[in-house]
């Protein structure tokens, strides 16, 4: 660790040339949050190792790393969500405790966590003002808390209804929710954990505008996010974090990507996205006219070797449709082709015994049995095959988990920590790795990459190579445009459950396409 | 003709038990009899006095002609038949109330049951041993059942008084299930190897000792003695391992409850107090033709 | 439930809740009038009445029982509250103490053994079923421990005449009912508290990060239901004369099925005031037609299992098909 | 349990559910220690074989309670079809047909009962706390119905005789619980079916789009609950040597308790096949060491009350310090 703090500046009160050209009040004495040597032990884990960091006020401060490396576990420090190990804390020059999330509140820290922390059963309203609601002799005043959260929603550009029940909303819309919470709340210190995971470039872009304003007002901004150029966007100053300790903090005119990814990884990464042309093979997988709830008349055509991209904004119907074909959703109408022969798909058992796997959306509703190990969960889907008579080849278990665990890079201890103990964007690995040792040759992923760092993706990416190279097709569903644009050989836009356009040459910008999702 | 129209409930104390089910027969077999309609009440564990009374208070609204109940609880009791009394005749069978307003009682005395039980288990203990002395012990089926209490109440003032020579070494209270009156009857045998003699005091933990002493080949060194009957306990009785019961006359408790409230309703003076009785019935007596009548009551 | 799929509805929750509890009450309207033509001694003054004096303990229960699930969890232990205090008020009252005061610690006593509940939760990390399954069993040899197995005449006749009475037509009891309605329906729909206990159901952790004492929610949740628990015992105390550990087996069943069919979800975060009170009114009017009707005991456990399954099941459809 | 933040182990689950059983067993060896010190009577080959007979009905519920636990359901019909089963097996054998051709019949029946709380999980939506209480209900009504109310005495030596007798020493009884635990432990431990168990308690969609077929599971795990519950009827029968639908009340209670005393989590997911045996066998061990010890049987209700309350709080104790 000493070995790199010299690349910190963030004790030195010594002028900050590039940031000085920013807000005014940004200035390098103007510290309001100092961490030192924080600590945070989960049993052997040490989720953050002695990390010092500060944060001044008014500045929008990215924080970087791998996935594993701690960022989160920072975030849940500071809020009060779990207790440091060890370490001070040091709020506008005093030593505070923040061990409660009560402590955090009443100093103005407030955060839009990694995974939506919100009271499904209540309304958007309800959660908005939870902890503060507005009562007049001590009944509370539903009417005037809904009107000025649709208030608050449509001054940040959201368009969510406040009336409705959380749970009525797509994960990205509740991200939404929490945002505005916390923008609400978090009077002093804000701090976003992934912010545009489950978020379309629109809906970011919006996001984007908020943080900016909240930055004018004098609010000091923490933005986390695997997504380089956002943080070159946005950031005024970037730290890294790796394997639990912070290594660098840099302005942001003064760093690359390059820099800041060898940072992270501690090695040089040429290329993200990996493509190797190969010949299509014969069909596999083909829909026609395919409805359903949410999606209307959709025929798109998968080859051996493809990748057929699927671009939308949020609610585009690109999940719904991913769902039916996987049996999960019934169809209204319209029929699935399995390598040119009508199949009748009434079930998920009946997709993967045809040879289709579908990683879906959201790891903690649809990919994930949080609470088992992660091996558990590895090997869920091919238990059929590892059965020896009538028990379990536990040999050939342990084997397979291991496998995934090595070839994703799944940072953990053990197959046997519980997929609860991972960080978000290991868990997201855990969700890949299920499918990947089935041997299906039609894949769909949908959202894959959602909280992966720069190195896993490449990493999947090549992974996606390789099952093309053998022989399967991937369906790739992603929010993420330059990922679809990237790496598919046919990019379909989804705009409210319809078909807009294809292309299959990248003749078209990303500017073209997003209009196209959007509809202007 | 005009009999066909009067209605007149019997509520007992708790309809899943044998004993309430040959009362049930018995009042049963007078409605044909008499002509008179019997709706058969009651609630579903005699420890339920709050569902006896919500019956009680229902029964009333139906406006019968008379009821005749089977009070669970002395006290609780009282008043809600009192208040009853006022609109229906009611006549009391097996227990008595707090309640001035019963036009007329057929009960059995428990406490003498349980007094016939300490001389029946005596007996028993002196026919096996030559003497009236050894360690003996109650078990009860629940806690707070009135009947079950004034039985335990009898049978220990019994000993107290009139067989000094045996002690009570464990005064047992079970769960209702046969299951925990085995399981405590095996526990009573090995803890205590001088144990001579046990009273069960209802069916149901008569029949989990029952077991317990055929399981743990104890009848001959141990003394049973058990109250009310059916077939297993007669069974039981034939082989030796029960040595006696204690039988009530439920059945004409119930034939003749509903007689006393027909005629009570018609305006007809009956007799205030009747008691119904208990016997005791060992191996030896039970094939008697009055035993017989005890022990096979003609349910249905 | 395991396999229920989140259903998606795009209405509010409150209009739903409102409107599933307009159509409980249709039904219990509906079986009133069923029973009204089956027999005629159902529609008098005399029947209501005793109707609405049956229905009113499991009621209370199961207002309490709401708070409690509505966090998910659960309390076992309510109808062995219900005979503890029983025990316990008839003892204060024969000891000599006035009966005010003797119903105030009665109450106090099942506020404790509330917040024991809590705390067992809260500070040991038991789940509610344990914990409330373990004070159960304990209570009742407590209560029997203190009476010897027999019970306590209360000789107080003013005590005993007020389950009897009635006030403006309306039995007393029934108006316990509305006693502890009213301030339930404010706390629970109308106050902060309300909305945090919904949110300590729903998300915990959400609610902690909001500043909700989570701890503070779960003391009062259970603290309450102990406490509606110690009322039906001091009613029921009243209503027998009698202090008696036994009573009130197997209500607290009973309380959570009227909670259910009142449309509490058992996973918690879903339930309201008046649902349970029109499930325990439904339960209640179940079993005095059948009474009325002359339906053996046996057919009337038969078809009050069925009935169970089929309001349910209905109430189910109607969810889902929002 | 609601305020729970889920505990951070970096332990193995495996590793830590052999640890944890362990010291179960640790426990109950402790208990029998005890008791063999205070009573002489303890430690006698007689007495270990009546504990063993005692305990093992329950044990055996409490393994087939375990698997519908770990889907995050619960079983409260298992009493009742304890009873109602007592009552088939008596009513077919007293009926003439052969003993074997009864016993089989009753547990099919036990299975369809199972089937029917499945389907009304699944294709009806019902909570499984709601189903299984309405059969609760029913059932207990449906055997009383049968037996109007009375016990069917088993004449049939033969049958009587095999709840009595021993085999290598010990009593047929256990033997019975070793039959029914052996395959349970492959099928729970060791089989495919065992982990989709587990992935439906966990998070019943995520098994569901990883082609498990959460319905069959479902199915699968109240079938054997019921069908647990149906062999204890027999045994139950075989031991009493009589039907009676009343019998087995509450015993659903003791089985969830043994089954979560065995490490079962409430919430689904966790649980093992020796945990709920080894609970069994502590609830019987100390019922019957105050038994042998004499306590008064009030005193035994609030004792162990305590010590369910003792055991589950030393159980979280261990689980959140590793
Ligand atoms: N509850 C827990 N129990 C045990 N280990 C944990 C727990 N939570 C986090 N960890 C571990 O702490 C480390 C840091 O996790 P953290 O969530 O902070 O990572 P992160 O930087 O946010 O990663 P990502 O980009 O994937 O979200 C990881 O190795 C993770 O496995
Ligand atoms: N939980 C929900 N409740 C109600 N409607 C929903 C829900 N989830 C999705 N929808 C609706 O279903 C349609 C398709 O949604 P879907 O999630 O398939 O979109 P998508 O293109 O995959 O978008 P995303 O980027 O969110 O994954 C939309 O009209 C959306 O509003
Ligand atoms: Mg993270
Ligand atoms: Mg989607």
């Amino acid at each position: 660790m000493r070995g790199v703090s010299h690349l910190t500046d963030l004790s030195s009160g010594s002028a900050q040339p590039a940031s000085q050209g920013n807000a005014a009040t940004v200035g390098g004495d103007d510290i309001i949050l100092e961490l030192r040597d924080l600590e945070k032990r989960y049993g052997h884990i040490q989720a953050l190792k002695r990390s010092t960091l500060a944060f001044r006020r008014g500045e929008i401060h990215a924080i970087v790393g791998e996935n594993g490396a701690g960022k989160s576990t920072l975030i849940k420090l500071l809020t009060g969500v779990i207790r440091r190990s060890g370490g001070t804390i040091v709020w506008n020059g005093q030593e505070v405790d923040l061990s409660t999330p009560n402590e955090a509140i009443a100093l103005g820290i407030n955060a839009v966590h990694q995974e939506v922390v919100l009271c499904r059963h209540l309304s958007v309203a309800a959660n908005i003002f939870l902890g503060d609601e507005s009562t007049k002799f001590g009944l509370l005043q539903r009417r005037d808390m809904t009107r000025a959260a649709q208030k608050i929603l449509d001054d940040m550009g959201f368009s969510l209804p406040a009336d409705v029940i959380l749970d009525t909303l797509t994960i990205g819309q509740q991200q939404l929710v929490a945002t505005a919470r916390a923008s609400l709340r978090g009077t002093k210190f804000i701090i976003f954990d992934e912010p545009t995971a489950y978020l379309t470039r629109q809906e970011a872009t919006q996001l984007f505008a908020l943080i900016r304003r909240l930055k004018a007002e004098g609010v000091t901004v923490v933005y986390i996010s695997h997504r380089m150029e956002e943080v070159f966007e946005l950031a005024d100053r970037v730290s890294v974090l790796r394997d639990g300790t912070h290594v660098g903090t840099r302005n942001i005119d003064e760093t690359d990507d390059a820099e800041l990814v060898s940072l992270m990884i501690n090695r040089t990464l040429d290329q993200i996205y990996h493509k190797e042309q190969i010949p299509f093979g014969k069909t596999l997988l083909e829909t026609c006219n395919l409805s359903g709830k949410g999606f209307t008349d959709i025929s798109i055509t998968l080859r051996a070797g493809e990748i057929v991209g699927l671009y939308g904004l949020i609610g585009a119907g690109r999940s719904e449709f991913a769902l039916s074909v996987f049996g999960r959703n019934p169809k209204t109408s319209g029929d699935i082709l399995w390598k040119e022969q009508p199949v009748d798909i009434s079930n998920e058992r009946k997709a993967i015994d045809l040879g289709i796997a579908l990683a879906p959306e959201s790891r903690r509703d649809q990919g994930l049995n949080l609470n088992l190990p992660i091996g558990f969960n590895i090997n869920l889907p091919v238990y059929d095959q590892l059965m020896a008579g009538p028990i379990i080849d536990h040999g050939e278990e342990r084997r397979r988990a291991d496998q995934q665990i090595k070839d994703l890079g799944i940072k953990t201890p053990s197959r046997r920590s519980l997929a609860s103990s991972m960080s978000g964007g290991n868990q997201q690995k855990i969700v890949i790795g299920k499918w990947l040792n089935h041997g299906a040759e039609v894949f769909i992923f949908d959202e894959p990459t959602v909280g992966v760092d720069v190195g896993t993706k490449a990493e999947i990416y090549r992974l996606f190579a390789k099952l093309l190279k053998n022989g399967a097709g991937i369906i790739l569903i992603s929010s993420y445009l330059p990922e679809v644009y990237e790496l598919a050989d046919t990019l379909h836009v989804f705009r409210e459950g319809h078909l807009v356009g294809s292309q299959t040459d990248r003749e078209r910008s990303h500017e073209d396409i997003l209009a196209e999702a959007i509809g202007v | 003709s005009m009999a066909q129209d009067v209605t007149i409930p019997i509520i007992v104390k708790d309809t899943t038990s044998f004993y309430w089910q040959i009362v049930l027969a018995g009042a049963r077999a007078a409605g044909e009899e008499l002509g008179v309609n019997v709706p058969e009440l009651g609630a579903q564990a005699e420890t339920d006095i709050n569902g006896q009374i919500s019956i009680l208070e229902n029964a009333v609204s139906g406006s019968p002609a008379a009821i005749v109940i089977a009070p669970t609880e002395r006290s609780a009791l009282g008043a809600p038949i009192t208040e009853a009394a006022a609109s229906v005749p009611i006549i009391g069978i097996d227990s008595s109330a707090e309640s001035e307003a019963f036009s007329s009682f057929l009960t059995t005395d428990n406490v003498q049951g349980g007094r016939i039980a300490a001389d029946g288990l005596a007996a028993a203990i002196e026919a096996a041993t030559g003497k009236i002395e050894g360690e003996v012990a109650i078990i009860t089926n629940s806690p707070n059942a009135g009947s079950l209490e004034e039985r335990r109440q009898g049978f220990m003032e019994q000993l107290a008084s009139e067989y000094p020579g045996l002690t009570l070494v464990a005064d047992k209270y079970a769960d209702g299930q046969a299951a925990t009156g085995l399981n405590i009857t095996t526990d009573l045998l090995t803890a205590n190897p001088n144990l001579v003699g046990i009273f069960a005091s209802n069916l149901i933990q008569a029949q989990g000792a029952g077991q317990a002493i055929a399981e743990n080949g104890a009848a001959e060194r141990v003394a049973l003695i058990g109250f009310d009957s059916d077939d297993k306990l007669v069974g039981f009785l034939k082989d030796g391992t029960i040595d006696a019961l204690v039988v009530q006359d439920p059945y004409r408790m119930g034939f003749d409850g509903i007689k006393t409230a027909l005629a009570v309703s018609k305006g007809e003076t009956v007799e205030k107090f009747v008691d119904t009785g208990a016997n005791l019935i060992t191996t030896a007596n039970m094939e008697e033709p009055r035993s017989q009548e005890l022990l096979n009551p003609k349910v249905n | 439930m395991t396999t229920e799929i989140t259903p998606t509805t795009t209405k509010t929750r409150r209009n739903f809740s409102f409107l599933f509890a307009l159509t409980l009450v249709g039904l219990l309207v509906l079986i009133c009038v069923a029973l009204s033509i089956a027999t005629p001694n159902f529609a008098t003054g005399n029947n209501i009445s005793n109707l609405l004096r049956q229905g009113s303990m499991i009621a209370i229960l199961a207002i309490g029982q709401t708070f409690v699930i509505i966090t998910a969890g659960i309390d076992l232990s309510v109808g062995a509250i219900v005979g503890f205090s029983t025990v316990v008020v008839a003892g204060l009252i024969q000891s000599g103490m006035p009966v005010y005061l003797a119903i105030i610690i009665t109450l106090i006593m099942g506020l404790l053994i509330g917040f024991f509940h809590a705390f067992g939760i809260v500070k040991m990390g038991l789940p509610p079923f344990i914990i409330t399954l373990a004070t159960l069993t304990s209570l009742r040899g407590i209560g029997l421990l203190m009476t010897n197995g027999s019970t306590i005449n209360i000789t107080d006749a003013s005590f005993n005449q007020f389950s009897r009475e009635s006030f403006l037509g309306v039995p007393n009891l029934f108006w316990m009912v509305i006693i502890v309605a009213v301030p339930a329906f404010v706390f629970l729909h109308l106050s902060k508290w309300g909305r945090y206990l919904y949110a300590v159901g729903s998300n915990p952790e959400a609610a902690r990060l909001s500043g909700v004492s989570v701890p503070k929610m779960i003391y009062i949740a259970y603290g309450l239901s102990a406490m509606c628990a110690a009322i039906v015992g001091v009613m029921l105390a009243a209503r027998l004369g009698v202090g008696n550990a036994t009573q009130g087996e197997g209500w607290e069943l009973q309380a959570i099925a009227s909670s259910v069919i009142g449309g509490t979800s058992l996973f918690g975060a879903v339930g309201s005031v008046h649902g349970p009170l029109i499930g325990a009114f439904i339960l209640a009017t179940i079993s005095n037609g059948a009474n009325l009707l002359n339906v053996n005991s046996f057919w009337q456990r038969i078809i009050t299992g069925a009935l169970i399954i089929i309001i349910v099941f209905f109430d189910q459809l109607r969810r889902r098909n929002r």
